[in-house]
């Protein structure tokens, strides 16, 4: 028998790692969109992974919640990255550095 | 190994590539698709970890909707260069260290873990659907009608923010 | 004042619902009862038919090249020259509004025949091309045409995958043919050339129209513009048509006409439809005029005679 | 896997005979005689019309975003096949058994956005993009109606399983049926069968709920009315502007697909799915005799084919919308419909069955 948990654990480690990577590394707004739902997904997938012990499903449950929550944090973020890009005319999260309006 | 090992590790090892391959790649509709191919790849673990609700859930919100929402994003807020859209890097040596650190640390607690509690798995309920439903509207009934109310906020929210405004 | 305007507006919203339903179901409605119609379909039948107007429902269209509705007996459409009729008057040329007739006409020393309706021949066609791409069916060529040769046929499909092939050639003299009649005719120039040269102090009233003759050989009917404008192929063979077929077959009169030096080309006689032989007596009576008004001003030679052709029709 | 076997070939199939349909239904409707001259009555003419097809050159634009426009058709159309894994074919054939069989259908018909926005963006081309955008916008606005007239019907038949759903809308059930789906009528016509079991006729409130599936399926599949993604007049073909051959091919297949995923389901949802429609009468027992392994096969397909031909005759009868029409009309007319039905549906499941 493989052990499936302990190698989901390493790849949600792995997502987890790369989505913050991601987030330094890129300066495009939407690319650090990207790294953030790896994040969320990484901390998805290790609740789903534990949820397998739990008769209860709290695990599946609040994944579902943290998806639904997902979504709602993306529409946020993508309507004020239309301002921000709206205003300042880029998308890039250096040239955005000034609170002037 | 069993078709099921078989599917595990085609999951495991394609979501893992998807996401490097969304660190490496510098146009932005590219790791938007990449990021489509991460999420299929978790759906799938979530069947095979017997999450099939979450699964679909995932498919449904993240692939059909989430991705969806960042592509718009990135056609409305980036102008192509030369028809693509690409996006520089920096910072590349400090996140490098901050990330692998991390993940050496996150390793090692994994390593911590007792490998056989891991594996024992707890009699789950026939049929999950009709289970989660009845979590939702009984131990749940907080978190769900919250949620409830923050979609309609973010509803409401989104749309007054990405309207024509001369002014926020 | 809010609530009446909100009830208001219930009642558009619940209106244009009650209307989308309906429009919608009615437009479904018509569309099926076509859909039902299609099982009858239109007839084959001309337009003389009583019923033609008459047929208002099932499917419209033919299956073109297995069914199609007669044409009228008055059809006028593809343009056909009977090249044997033909005197080479040059007249359908001249009247034709988009220039789609050429005409290369050779002179001949003698009267080489006569048409069927009994109009003698006096030039040999070299080249008689009618370009039906470029023909805007006006029919003016064939009011005109002093000896019926040229008519409109019902025939109305002649596509071709080549716009070429459009090009219909009536002549039939083969090219060692034109070149024997330009030389037997230059020769016969010649020959006067050299009896005018020994009678040379013969009175002038003699000499002067023969030597107009000579002159006008050269710009012949005041053709020799086109040829350099249009350079056709001349021996172009258009593809499968029976006109064509009839023309190729025709070469019997101008065979008879120049026994004494043609080549012959022997080929099976065609039976010619007999021509109304109905303005006889006028189309003669122009085509002595034709030969009498050169004397005077040779360059414009045809065109008064057009002119008053149709007049006298 | 047997749907799976079954279904690729049934598909291909469908699109061959479709597409001659399709063009004969449109000539008998505007009065011609549509193709006649492949084989006899034109019946040939899809597949030479194919074979044509599959030998044109598979064009890749200079400019084009290679990788996205090369996957663009294959995930579309993997995405539209992917739903036809959980359709019950037949008696007994089910394709896999997922509880939220479903909830799977709709997240993975879903993804088809994602290949069509591939495509778009792939081509660098602004038709191409503009037909992107807009049927991403069209699909993702219309799988809001879609999603609540289905789930009225979930909430009546209490399952996401499509296999239970159609059983329970036949004479196979347990469940007792009553007439009309009121209990107070005191009408059992679960031995009866044939179509008073079936879901519109169980609860007649599915009717609207039915013609908003239909609608909203109808602006899924990209068919006129609704087809300003690709409206030829004014986006030459929108998303799928730059791809021939093959490529090509596989979107029309996919758009083919999605019109015959569309149809099953509604048949599946309300119809009935592969239960009969000749009731018991009496000892003429009707329903008995046309059930089993093949009549149920015969009688989905059947009312399939229905469907499709009322998809084609709507096509053929009406002008296509403009786009704010098109918004208009899921979010101002089909929305709060599917909201009020769906209400309706659970008062009804809780107080007349």
């Amino acid at each position: 028998m493989i052990d499936f948990a302990t190698y989901g654990m390493y790849l949600a480690a792995m997502l987890f790692c790369l989505g913050l990577a991601i987030m330094i590394v890129k300066r495009n707004m939407i690319f650090v969109l990207i790294g953030v739902e790896l994040i969320l997904n990484a901390a998805n997938l290790n609740m789903v992974i534990f949820s397998r012990n739990d008769p209860n499903l709290g695990g599946q449950i609040f994944t579902i919640f943290s998806i639904v929550i997902a979504a709602a944090e993306v529409t946020v973020a993508l309507a004020i990255a239309l301002n921000v890009y709206k205003y300042y005319k880029t998308s890039d999260l250096d040239e955005v550095n000034e609170l002037k309006h | 190994m069993t078709p099921i090992d078989v599917a595990f590790f085609f999951f495991l090892i394609v979501t893992g590539l998807a996401g490097i391959g969304i660190l490496l790649t510098r146009n932005v509709i590219h790791a938007a698709m990449l990021l489509v191919i991460v999420l299929l790849g978790v759906a799938g673990l979530y069947v095979l970890f017997r999450a099939e609700f979450a699964a679909v859930v995932q498919v449904l919100i993240y692939a059909g909707g989430i991705v969806v929402l960042i592509a718009f994003g990135v056609m409305l807020t980036n102008r192509p260069e030369n028809g693509k859209l690409m996006t520089g890097n920096h910072l590349v040596l400090p996140a490098l260290l901050v990330s692998s650190g991390l993940f050496y640390y996150l390793v090692q607690g994994i390593q911590l873990l007792d490998p056989i509690a891991t594996q024992q798995v707890a009699k789950l309920p026939e049929d999950q659907v009709e289970y989660i439903g009845a979590a939702f509207m009984t131990d749940y009934i907080v978190a769900f009608e919250l949620i409830a109310f923050i979609l309609l906020v973010v509803l409401v929210g989104a749309a007054y923010l990405a309207k024509h405004h001369s002014r926020l | 004042m809010r609530s009446v305007e909100a009830l208001d507006d219930m009642s558009t919203y619940a209106r244009n619902i009650g209307q989308a339903i309906k429009t919608l179901s009615e437009g479904l409605k018509l569309t099926f009862k076509y859909l039902l119609q299609a099982r009858k379909s239109r007839e084959p039948i001309g337009v003389e038919d009583p019923n033609y107007f008459k047929k208002e429902e099932g499917t419209v269209t033919l299956q073109y090249p297995y069914e199609a509705i007669p044409v009228p007996d008055t059809g006028r459409y593809r343009l056909h020259n009977e090249i044997d009729d033909c005197i080479v008057c040059d007249k359908c040329a001249k009247v034709c509004p988009v220039d789609c007739i050429d005409i290369e006409p050779i002179k001949s020393a003698e009267e080489i025949g006569k048409t069927s309706d009994g109009t003698p021949k006096r030039l040999y066609a070299a080249k008689f091309d009618i370009d039906m791409a470029k023909c805007c069916f006006c029919g003016l060529c064939t009011t005109v045409c002093p000896t019926e040769c040229l008519t409109m046929t019902k025939v109305y499909d002649f596509s071709e995958y080549d716009v070429r092939d459009h090009n219909y050639v009536f002549a039939e003299m083969t090219p060692l043919e034109i070149l024997t009649k330009q030389k037997a005719y230059e020769e016969h120039q010649a020959k006067k050339e050299a009896e005018k040269a020994k009678t040379s102090s013969v009175s002038k009233p003699v000499t002067r129209p023969e030597a107009k003759v000579t002159e006008t050989t050269a710009p012949s009917e005041a053709t020799p513009v086109k040829p350099k404008f249009r350079p056709k192929p001349m021996t172009k063979k258009p593809t499968v048509s029976d006109e064509q077929q009839k023309t190729g077959e025709g070469a019997e009169k101008p065979v008879k006409a120049e026994e004494t030096e043609s080549t012959s080309p022997a080929k099976p006689k065609p039976k010619f439809r007999p021509k109304p032989t109905i303005k006889q007596a006028s189309t003669s009576d122009e085509k002595k005029e034709s030969n009498e008004i050169p004397k005077p001003k040779p360059v414009f030679k045809p065109k008064p005679m057009i002119k008053r052709k149709p007049k006298d029709e | 896997m047997i749907t799976f076997l079954f279904f690729l070939p049934f598909l291909l199939g469908f699109v061959v005979i479709g597409v001659y349909g399709e063009r004969k239904i449109a000539a008998f409707i505007q009065n011609r005689l549509g193709p006649m001259e492949v084989g006899p009555k034109g019946i040939l003419q899809t597949i030479a019309d194919l074979l044509k097809m599959l030998q044109k050159e598979d064009i890749l634009p200079k400019a084009a975003d290679g990788k996205l426009f090369l996957a663009a058709p294959l995930v579309i159309f993997a995405a539209v096949f992917a739903g036809y894994a959980v359709l019950p074919l037949t008696e007994g054939v089910a394709g896999a058994g997922v509880a939220a069989g479903l909830f799977f259908l709709l997240a993975i018909v879903s993804l088809d956005v994602l290949g069509i926005l591939m495509a778009g963006w792939g081509s660098n081309n602004k038709f191409a993009l503009f037909g992107a955008m807009r049927s991403v916008a069209q699909i993702i606005s219309y799988e809001v109606p879609l999603g609540l007239s289905i789930l009225g019907v979930v909430m009546i038949s209490q399952t996401l399983d499509l296999q239970e759903m159609t059983i329970n809308q036949g004479i196979l059930t347990a469940q007792p049926i009553y007439l009309f789906g009121i209990k107070s009528l005191g009408l059992e016509v679960g031995h009866i069968g044939g179509f008073l079991s079936w879901n519109v006729v169980q609860s007649p409130i599915l009717i609207v709920s039915f013609v908003i599936f239909f609608i909203a399926g109808l602006a899924e599949a990209n068919r006129t009315p609704f087809d300003l993604p690709e409206s030829e007049s004014e986006l030459i073909g929108g998303y799928h502007t730059e791809y021939s051959g093959f490529r090509w091919g596989l979107f029309m297949l996919a758009e083919y697909g999605m019109m015959l995923l569309i149809s099953f389901l509604g048949a599946i949802l309300f119809f009935g799915g592969w239960n009969t429609p000749l009731p018991n009468i009496g000892t003429l027992a009707l329903a008995d005799w046309t059930t089993g392994l093949w009549w149920g096969g015969f009688w989905l397909i059947g009312k399939a084919m229905v469907l499709i031909f009322v998809m084609m005759w709507v096509r053929w009868t009406y002008p296509r919308l403009r786009v704010d029409q098109l918004m208009d009309l899921s979010w101002k007319y089909l929305t709060p419909i599917a909201v009020i039905v769906l209400f309706i549906c659970g008062v009804w499941r809780l107080w007349m069955i």
